[in-house]
């Protein structure tokens, strides 16, 4: 089951901060534990995808990424979701502040 | 007849998670390499040339291996994508993000390190590739109990 | 404390009970009468069994047990080999950059002070119980408390004075 | 040195403890117990179901219980007194860790920012508060154990620090406040979110100590001297621990 993700997304110097924390213990198969990880993370701004990534089991426990967005207005949609090597997937959708 | 039951859901649940997978893309070769030439190949960014327009933003020292925060930004003109490698890690390759039209080539994020090493960034901009080093050093600090 | 801890593992509560050095340090916060002091301290040195002969044991091992922070937790298997969590408080080999500052530093401890028997004598009996020098003094009575064995101290000696060992390198 | 404190100013602007947040904030929120309550109707010193600034005033006394109260304890008690649960079952399982956090760390979290920016200013005026005062300051100098430790064995002298952990003077309200502004907190180390009552827990634990009893007078006592001791400064938790 995937736990809690939160967002904050906010207006500041004409663009849009994002900082978005994910629950996933991102174990690195090492020392008897299973190999589990988040593999993708998209960001998607007023529906439209802006940043695709690939991440490795280097990332920390419960990983948290900051991104920057060019413009971007109060009340906008940014959306950002996850999915790891076992199929399991999560996403927070949040309003620009 | 159960064990028929099972057997089919088992493979239309895999037939389903199919195409999930196939949704996004991972570049095993890229970060199944066990050293940074070979994970560099694997994206095809080999031999990036040095630039001081990547600016990696880090602690000299981290306190922990298993938390080190690294803040990047690229100023070259059109970068799309900002690659992150462990230089020492058992697989050096650790993030690749792809910027689109819509975001600024600017990161932050927490990655394990397992000893002192060189981070690389590798930019890329118009099918060239530029890259920037910074020397982290990671004291693991034991304590009893 | 009596009513509010309950027993754990190999944490009794016979330990939730001051001993006779325990009271007076608590009821001095740390600064005894002299007086006194010098009695108990007295009374400590007796509980120290010097082993007859060489106490420079194996500065590896040692290495090791001062490495070692577990022994007599609720946690840890009683019966157990203990450590010294020497390093928490001492610096000691230069190699080891995570050390604590609790105690003084032991870098170049018998480099500093040589080897002979007397020094010998006083590095046992200060890890054995260091009550007995010095009544308040914040160091565990490793050796009283049954925290670590007769080897295991004179392996801590010789990772103090053998000259082959790296605090003295 | 100067570095060490750049790590730790990156590493906690980016914290995964607000992520315990949202499970308090759902395990507030749900009904449990024989009785089948929220807890929503906790009276946590400022009025049932008042939140926001209620971690600031803690400890206090609390009438209804005639003794004095830390967070973990109250919520404890609203536990039994609204849910109808019973101690036993409440506080089975009350340290988690970094793969399921326990019901007191989760809502810890959600209480404790909810507070963020008021000055700490636990209770001082009533009789049991003096009391616990001066039993925390008491067992702070109380040598015991096989190892002979007191909590100033660790933090009672100035500059001291066990392996790189710099161990502050809890005595010292400059050295306090920090400390009571930042606790509850995300463990780096663990991945886990650690409250109060584990710290005193695990002191006594390296201490040689037998166990403390959750919410004791004890751990009730000593959380309630250091948050005296580190008042005034403004809530800025939850933190990050090494």
């Amino acid at each position: 089951m995937a736990g809690p993700m939160k967002m904050r997304a906010t207006v500041a110097g004409g663009n849009t901060d994002v900082r978005v924390l994910m629950t996933h213990p991102m174990t690195t198969g090492q020392g008897g534990q299973a190999l589990y990880f988040i593999q993708n993370v998209t960001v998607k701004h007023n529906g439209r995808t802006v940043i695709e990534s690939e991440i490795s089991q280097a990332v920390s426990r419960n990983p948290v990424f900051s991104f920057r967005l060019k413009g971007g207005a109060k009340g906008d949609t940014i959306e950002v979701s996850w999915l790891d090597n076992k199929g399991e997937t999560n996403k927070i959708e949040a309003a620009v502040a | 007849m159960n064990r028929l039951r099972r057997t089919l859901l088992g493979a239309l649940a895999a037939w389903l998670a199919k195409p999930l997978a196939a949704l996004a893309a991972w570049n095993e070769s890229a970060f199944g390499a066990k050293t940074p030439q070979d994970a560099l190949k694997g994206i095809g960014a080999a031999n990036p040339a040095p630039s001081k327009e990547i600016v990696i933003d880090a602690p000299q020292i981290a306190e922990n291996g298993a938390v080190v925060p690294i803040e990047i930004t690229s100023n070259i003109p059109g970068t799309s994508s900002i690659a992150v490698v462990l230089e020492k890690n058992p697989f050096p390759l650790a993030a690749k993000f792809d910027f689109g039209e819509g975001a600024l080539p600017y990161v932050k994020l927490n990655v394990k390190m397992a000893e002192t090493a060189d981070v690389r960034v590798v930019a890329s901009a118009g099918g060239r590739h530029y890259a920037a080093t910074r020397e982290i050093k990671v004291t693991i600090g034991g304590c009893g109990g | 404390m009596q009513r509010d801890l309950h027993a754990r593992g190999q944490a009794t509560m016979d330990r939730v009970v001051q001993d006779g050095v325990q009271r007076v340090c608590t009821e001095s916060n740390d600064r005894p009468p002299a007086e006194l002091a010098k009695r108990l301290e007295a009374d400590q040195m007796k509980t120290i069994a010097f082993p007859q002969g060489n106490l420079i044991g194996d500065w590896k091992n040692g290495e090791r047990i001062a490495q070692d922070g577990r022994g007599l937790q609720w946690t840890d298997k009683p019966g157990a080999p203990g450590g010294g969590s020497c390093y928490n408080c001492h610096q000691l080999s230069p190699k080891e950059a995570s050390f604590g500052t609790i105690g003084p530093s032991l870098s170049r401890f018998g480099a500093i002070r040589g080897n002979g028997p007397e020094i010998q004598k006083y590095v046992y009996g200060k890890i054995f119980n260091a009550k007995a020098y010095n009544l308040c003094s914040q160091m565990p009575r490793l050796g009283y408390s049954g925290t670590l064995t007769e080897e295991q101290i004179k392996d801590l000696v010789g990772l103090l004075l053998d000259p082959a060992s790296p605090v003295n390198q | 040195m100067r570095e060490i404190q750049r790590y730790r100013q990156m590493v906690s602007e980016d914290s995964p403890a607000e992520l315990f947040e949202v499970e308090g904030e759902a395990l507030w929120k749900k009904p449990q117990g024989p009785k089948q309550a929220s807890l929503e109707k906790c009276d946590l010193g400022l009025g049932p179901g008042v939140l926001k600034g209620a971690y600031a005033q803690l400890p206090r006394y609390f009438k209804d219980a005639d003794r004095v109260m830390d967070l973990e304890t109250r919520l404890l008690h609203c536990m039994m007194a609204l849910q109808g649960r019973s101690r036993e079952e409440a506080t089975q399982r009350v340290f988690g860790n970094a793969d399921r956090p326990s019901e007191m760390e989760s809502l810890s979290a959600y209480i404790a920012t909810q507070s963020r920016g008021m000055k700490m200013a636990p209770g001082l005026s009533h009789p049991k508060e003096k009391e616990a005062y001066e039993l925390g300051r008491a067992l702070y100098f109380q040598r015991t154990g096989p190892w002979d430790f007191a909590c100033t064995s660790c933090h009672g002298e100035e500059s001291k620090r066990i392996r790189m952990q710099a161990l502050p003077v809890l005595l010292k309200p400059e050295q306090a406040r920090p400390v009571v502004a930042s606790w509850p907190a995300y463990r780096i180390s663990t991945s886990a979110f650690i409250t109060l009552q584990w710290r005193m827990n695990d002191c006594y634990r390296q201490m040689r100590l037998p166990e403390p009893a959750f919410g004791s007078d004890t751990t009730v006592a000593l959380i309630h001297f250091i948050t005296v001791t580190g008042k005034g400064e403004p809530y800025r938790g939850p933190g990050n621990k090494r």
